[in-house]
C-alpha cells in the first residue's frame, strides 16, 4: 500500500469529503491559502473549493463553534478549525452548552453534524498554554463524541466518518503524529472507519496496553521494547474514540491478559485512564489480581524547559515502567 | 409608518395581542406554582418581534434569548404546543426536554430560546452562512438584551457576520436593564453606536411603537437578503414584569416603570387602527378572542402526557447510519 | 449554637473577610444593592462596602475571571461570582489558562489569590444549561482548587479559607443548600476549615459514602435510611474539597468499612467519582471485596421536565439502592 | 516631536536598539537550533514600546502578548536573564517554567507575555481595579496586536475599563496581519475607531514614528492617571519577519514588506538625533556597544544551568500557611 504522511492522509480525507458533499464548509484561523493552516492540513482547499466553502476567521473562536452550530443546524456540515486544543476553552460554552445538547434539548428535532478540528499536545517546549491534553473535559460532555487517531490511516478515515456523523465530532491531531508516515488506501477505496470502535494495534497476551492519539504510537514501541528486553508480550488497544468509548474491546482484551496499563499524555488526576480503569475495576473485579497501571502527566501545568517536561509528561518509558510494576506485583499477587 | 399597508395592521394587533395574551396566561399559571422551571415575561415588549416577523418568511431563521415567547410567537408557533412545552409535557414542542428558555421549532426555522446570554448571536451568523453559501435568500434574525451586548459572544458574531456580509439582523431589545443592571451602567454608550465598530449600519427606534420598528426592521431585512450584509437594530422597550415572573424588581423605580406603561405599545396601534377606521367593536371582539384562545390553549397544553420516565436519555445522539451526500 | 440559613452563613463569611482584609473586592452580575446577588448572598455589601470594593459587573464572564486575575497578582483578593456554574465555560479560558498557570509559568514569582463563587445544580426544572455540576473539568487542572461544602458551617469556615487562600479556588454553593439551616458558630470565634481535608460527617462500620456539596446531605438521609430499613451503619466522608482531595481520609474509612459508594450528581462518565474508586482500588486492591459502587448523573444533558431530571441526576435513592447493590455483592463475595 | 525634550532621546534610542538588537541576536540562536519552543520576533515595532515605556514608571504595570520581547525590554527587563529564559534555564526570569511566550517580572510590573491572543486585555482591566481600589497613581498598559481585537476578550475586557474608568491604556501594535490574516479582512473598520464602542478616546498614531507614540502615550497615559480612564492607542507598524521564526511569510508580498522596510522606526530616530546635533561617532558607537551588551548577554544567558529534574513540579500552588492581612 502507499505510504503517506498523517498530514497528508488528514488533507485527502478534507477533499474527499468536500468534493463529495456540498454541505461541507471549512473555516478557521489561517486555514486558507497560501497559508493553508499553521499545520498545512488544509493547503489547497480554498484554491480547490473557493471563497464560499472555505474561509480564513478572525480570532474569534466563540465564534468559530457558535458559526459552526449554526451552520450545522440550517444544513451544513461545518469542518472548523480551533488552532490549539488549548484554546477550546475559549469556545467551551459554544461546544458545552450549545453544540453538545441542542440534539436533546429541542426532542430530537435537529442533529448537529460538525466537526471541530483541533491540534496540539506536549512534546516541543510549547510551555503552559500550547501543549495541553483535554480530551477528559469533553469526555464528560454528553452530546460529544471525541475523536484522536494514532496513524494516517485511521485519521483519514475517520475524519471522513467525523464529517458524515450526524453528531458534533471534536477531532484531535496530536501534533507529533503529523510527520508520521503509514500505510493509507487509495482514494477510490473510500474507506470510512466507524467512531466508538477501538482497535487492536497490536495483539500480545501478558498485559493490555490502553491508549490513544500519540499514547497509542509510544505504547507500541513501549511494546516492542517489552518484547526484546523482558519477553513480554503487551496487547496494545488503540481506543480511537475517546468518547463514547468503546468499553468491550477493552473489557475482552483485559480477560484474555488479566493485567492492564492505561496510558494518555493529559494530566492523571482526572483523565479518561480513570473512567476506564473504574470501569474495568467494576466490570470485572473477579479478574483483577493485580492493580491497573495509570499512565498520565503529574499534577502541574507543564513547564517550559525540555527536561522539566519530559518529567511532567509520560512517553514511552512511563508506559515502560508502569507495564513492569504491573508485571512485578502480578508475579508477586500470584506468590501470595 | 411609512410603508405598511393599512389592512396589514391588523394582523399584527392581532399577533401583539396574542403575545401579551400567552405571556399573561402563563404569568398567572406559573404563580399558582403549576409549570416548573423559570419563566421570564416579554409583556411590553410585543412590539418589536410583531415588527420585525412580519418581513420574515416562514424558512427564515431566528435565534431567541431567555424572553423568548414573543419571539417564537411572532415566528408562528403554536401557543398550545407552546403551553405544553411548559407544562413539560411529550406534546410539547421539544417534548419536555427544554421548556421556556429552549423552545425550538426547527421547521418554523426557531433555532430556539437560549439560556446563554448572548450565545445566539454566533449562531445567527452560522444560519446566515448556512444561506450564503447555499445561495438562499434566506435571513436569519438574532434577538437578544442590552445585556448581552457586554458578551464576547456578541463581539465575535457580530464581526464574524460583518466580514462575510452574511445575511442577518441582531434585533436588540433594549430594556434598559439586564435583570438589576441598568444599560448606562454596564455600557458608556447606546447600543446602535456599537455598530460603528464593526462597520455595519446601526439604528436605533423606538421599540414600542409597531410601525417604526417595522420600517426600520423592513430596511435591514431587505439589506441583508439584498447581500449587503448584517444591521444592527436597537429596538428601545422595557418589560414591565420582574426580571422573572417572581422577581420584585427592587431595583427600578415605581415611576419608571409607570412611565413607561404610558408607552404601551399594544393601544398605540389600537389608537391607529381605530383612527384609519377599524370599529372599536370589532377590536374588543378580536381582544376577548385573543383572551379566550390563550385560556384554551393553557388548557390543551395542559392535557398533554407527562414524558415516561424509562425514555429521559433519548435524543442525546443522532443515531449514526451510513451518512449519505 | 445558634442556627443559620447556608446562604447566610456565606454572606457572614464575606462581610467578616471585607472587614477583616482592605484587600478584599466582590464583584460579579447583580452582586451590589439593592439586588444583592440573584441569591441574596452579597445582599448589604455594597451598602457596607462601597462602590469602590463592592461591584456589578456586565454579563461578561470572560472579563469578570480576567479582571479578578489581573487584580489577584496585583495585590488585591478579589471574590468573583459568576451566576451560576454552567457559565464557567464563558470564563474557561481565564480560569485555566491564566488563573491556574501564572504562579506557575513565573517560576514562583507571584500567587493568584482570587476566588470564584458560583452556584447552581439540578433539581430545579433548570434544563440543561443551568443545572450542571462541572466539577470534574477543574479538578483535572493543576494550580486550582475546588471546594464544595455541604452546609452551612462549613459554607463559613471554607469560604473564609478561601479568601485567605494564596491560590484560585472555585468555590461551589450547591443552589439546592441554600435555605438549609444549620450550626454555625458565632462571628467572633473566626472559624477557619483547612481547604484540602475531608470530614467523616457521619460515622459508621458497613459501607462508606464518599459526596460532597449537595450530595453529602442526601448521603447523610440515606444512611438514616439505610440504618432504619437495613440496619445498615453506612460512614459519611464528607469531601468537601474536591481538588486536591484528601485521599487520605478516604482511604482511612475504607480501610475501616471495606465497602465504597462514591456519589455525585455530575455526569458519571468522567466525574470525579473515578478518580477516587480508581484511587482506592490502586492503593488498596488487597482489601477491595467488592466493586466500588459510583454514582452519578446518566450520561446525558439534563432535561426540563421534573419527572425526566429525577432519572437523569441521581439522589437520595439512588445512594440507596448503589449501597444495597454493593453490599449485595459483599455478601456473595464473601460466600465465594 | 512637541513635547520630548531632546536630551531624552538617545537613551530612547538606545531602547530600540537593544529591542532590534536583543531580536536580532535570538533570531540568530534559534535558527541555529539552540533555544527550544517557538520565537516571535518585533523587528520593525520597536519604537512602539519604546514610546509607550517612555512614560512609565517601575511600579506601572504592563501586560504583553507572544510577541512580547519589546514591551518587556522597554519595561526594563535585563537581556541576560531573558536569553537565560530563553535557553530555559534557572536563571531566567521565569526559571526556565515559562520561555519567551511566558516571560514576566513581577518586580518590574511584568504580569507577562501571553500565549493566549486577547487575553491580557482584562487581566490590564484587573491590574487597573486594584490601582483604583488602592488609590495609586500607578497605571496598566495592555499591549496586543490587530489580531486581538477580534477576540471576545478583548470587547469584554475593553467595556469592563470604560465603565470602571480604569487606569488602563490599551496598546494595539496594528502590524496589519494575524499571522496570515490581514487586518483588513478580520474587521471592516480601522482599530482606532472600536474605542467609540466603548466611549473612549480612540487614538490611531504612526507606529513608526517615535515621537508620535511617544506624544500620544502621553496624553494616554496622563489621562489615566489622573483617573480619567482607558484610552484605545492604534499603532500602525509592520513586523519584518514572519509571523514566528522560521515563518516564510508567503501571504504577504516582497514590496509590501520592502516598502515597510523603508519607513524603519530605527533611522528615523538617529537622523532627528543628528540634526539635533547628536555627533554620528557617538551612534555609531552606540549601536556598536548595543550589539556587543546582546552578544555578551546571549552568553551570559547561556551559561545558567538547565533546571534540576527533581524540581518539575514546584511552584503548582502557593504554600498554604495561615494568612495574614
Ligand atoms: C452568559 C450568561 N450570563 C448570565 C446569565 C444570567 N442572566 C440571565 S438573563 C440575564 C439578563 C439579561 O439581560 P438582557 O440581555 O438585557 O435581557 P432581558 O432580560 O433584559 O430581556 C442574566 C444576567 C445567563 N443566562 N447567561
Ligand atoms: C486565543 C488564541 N487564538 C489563536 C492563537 C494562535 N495565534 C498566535 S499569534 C496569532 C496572531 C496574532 O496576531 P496579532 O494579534 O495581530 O499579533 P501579531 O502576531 O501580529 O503581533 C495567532 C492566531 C493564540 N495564540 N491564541
Ligand atoms: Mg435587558
Ligand atoms: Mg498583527
Amino acid at each position: 500500500m502507499r505510504q503517506i504522511l498523517m498530514r497528508e492522509a488528514l488533507r485527502e480525507a478534507l477533499f474527499e469529503e468536500m468534493r463529495r458533499d456540498d454541505r461541507v464548509v471549512v473555516f478557521g484561523e489561517d486555514i486558507a491559502d497560501p497559508m493553508g493552516g499553521s499545520y498545512k492540513v488544509t493547503l489547497g482547499l480554498s484554491t480547490e473549493f473557493g471563497p464560499l466553502r472555505v474561509r480564513n476567521t478572525p480570532i474569534s473562536e466563540a465564534a468559530i463553534v457558535g458559526a459552526a452550530v449554526g451552520a450545522a443546524i440550517t444544513g451544513l456540515r461545518p469542518v472548523a478549525e480551533i488552532m490549539y486544543m488549548d484554546f477550546l476553552g475559549i469556545s467551551m460554552d459554544q461546544l458545552v452548552n450549545q453544540a453538545a445538547k441542542i440534539r436533546f434539548m429541542s426532542g430530537g428535532q435537529v442533529s448537529v453534524p460538525l466537526v471541530i478540528r483541533c491540534q496540539g499536545g506536549p512534546g516541543r517546549a510549547s510551555a503552559a498554554q500550547h501543549a495541553q491534553m483535554l480530551e477528559a473535559w469533553f469526555a464528560h460532555v454528553p452530546g460529544l463524541q471525541i475523536v484522536m487517531p494514532s496513524n494516517p490511516a485511521d485519521g483519514k478515515a475517520l475524519l471522513k466518518a467525523a464529517i458524515r456523523s450526524d453528531n458534533p465530532v471534536i477531532f484531535f491531531e496530536y501534533n507529533g503524529l503529523y510527520n508520521v508516515r503509514g500505510d493509507v488506501p487509495e482514494p477510490e477505496e473510500d474507506v470510512v472507519e466507524p467512531i466508538g470502535v477501538a482497535k487492536v494495534a497490536r495483539e500480545g497476551s501478558d498485559i493490555t496496553i490502553v491508549a490513544w492519539a500519540g499514547m497509542t504510537r509510544m505504547a507500541l514501541q513501549a511494546a516492542e521494547q517489552l518484547q526484546e528486553e523482558d519477553g513480554v508480550q503487551a496487547e496494545v488497544v488503540d481506543l480511537r474514540t475517546v468518547s463514547p468509548w468503546d468499553k468491550e474491546t477493552v473489557l475482552r482484551s483485559f480477560s484474555k491478559t488479566k493485567a492492564m496499563v492505561v496510558a494518555h499524555q493529559a494530566v492523571r488526576q482526572g483523565g479518561v485512564g480513570a473512567e476506564i480503569a473504574a470501569t474495568v475495576y467494576e466490570e470485572m473485579l473477579d479478574q483483577v489480581d493485580v492493580e491497573i497501571g495509570r499512565v498520565g502527566a503529574k499534577f502541574s501545568p507543564t513547564p517550559f524547559a525540555p527536561e522539566l517536561e519530559t518529567q511532567i509528561v509520560p512517553g514511552k518509558a512511563e508506559i515502560v515502567q508502569a507495564v513492569r510494576d504491573v508485571l512485578s506485583r502480578t508475579a508477586r499477587a500470584v506468590r501470595r | 409608518m411609512a410603508t405598511i399597508k393599512a389592512d396589514k395592521v391588523l394582523p399584527l394587533y392581532r399577533d401583539m395581542l396574542r403575545i401579551r395574551g400567552f405571556e399573561g396566561k402563563a404569568t398567572k399559571l406559573y404563580e399558582q406554582g403549576v409549570l416548573p422551571g423559570f419563566l421570564h415575561s416579554s409583556v411590553g415588549q410585543e412590539a418589536v418581534p410583531v415588527g420585525v416577523s412580519a418581513h420574515l418568511n416562514k424558512d427564515d431563521y431566528i435565534t431567541s434569548n431567555h424572553r423568548g415567547h414573543g419571539h417564537v410567537l411572532a415566528k408562528g408557533m403554536d401557543p398550545v404546543r407552546m403551553f405544553a412545552e411548559l407544562y413539560a409535557r411529550t406534546t410539547g414542542y421539544n417534548r419536555g426536554r427544554g421548556g421556556s428558555m429552549h423552545i425550538m421549532d426547527f421547521s418554523l426555522g426557531i433555532v430556539g430560546a437560549n439560556g446563554i446570554v448572548g450565545a445566539g448571536v454566533p449562531i445567527a451568523a452560522g444560519a446566515g452562512l448556512s444561506f450564503q453559501v447555499r445561495q438562499t435568500q434566506q435571513v436569519a434574525v438574532s434577538y437578544f438584551g442590552d445585556g448581552a451586548v457586554n458578551s464576547g459572544a456578541f463581539h465575535e458574531g457580530m464581526n464574524l457576520a460583518a466580514i462575510w456580509s452574511l445575511p442577518v439582523v441582531f434585533v436588540c431589545e433594549n430594556n434598559f436593564y439586564a435583570e438589576s443592571v441598568p444599560q448606562a451602567y454596564a455600557s458608556r454608550v447606546g447600543i446602535a453606536e456599537r455598530a460603528a465598530a464593526y462597520g455595519i449600519p446601526g439604528v436605533m427606534v423606538d421599540g414600542n411603537d409597531l410601525f417604526a420598528v417595522y420600517d426600520a426592521a423592513k430596511t435591514a431585512i431587505e439589506r441583508a437578503r439584498a447581500g449587503e450584509g448584517p444591521t444592527l437594530l436597537e429596538c428601545q422597550t422595557f418589560r414591565w414584569s420582574g426580571h422573572f415572573v417572581g422577581d420584585p424588581g427592587v431595583y427600578r423605580s415605581k415611576e419608571e416603570v409607570e412611565e413607561w406603561k404610558l408607552k404601551d405599545p399594544v393601544p398605540r396601534v389600537r389608537t391607529w387602527l381605530e383612527s384609519h377606521g377599524v370599529k372599536a367593536g370589532e377590536l374588543d371582539a378580536l381582544e376577548a378572542e385573543v383572551v379566550q384562545e390563550m385560556d384554551s390553549a393553557a388548557e390543551r397544553g395542559a392535557e398533554g402526557p407527562k414524558p415516561d420516565p424509562s425514555t429521559a436519555t433519548q435524543d442525546v445522539y443522532a443515531p449514526e447510519g451510513v451518512a449519505q451526500a
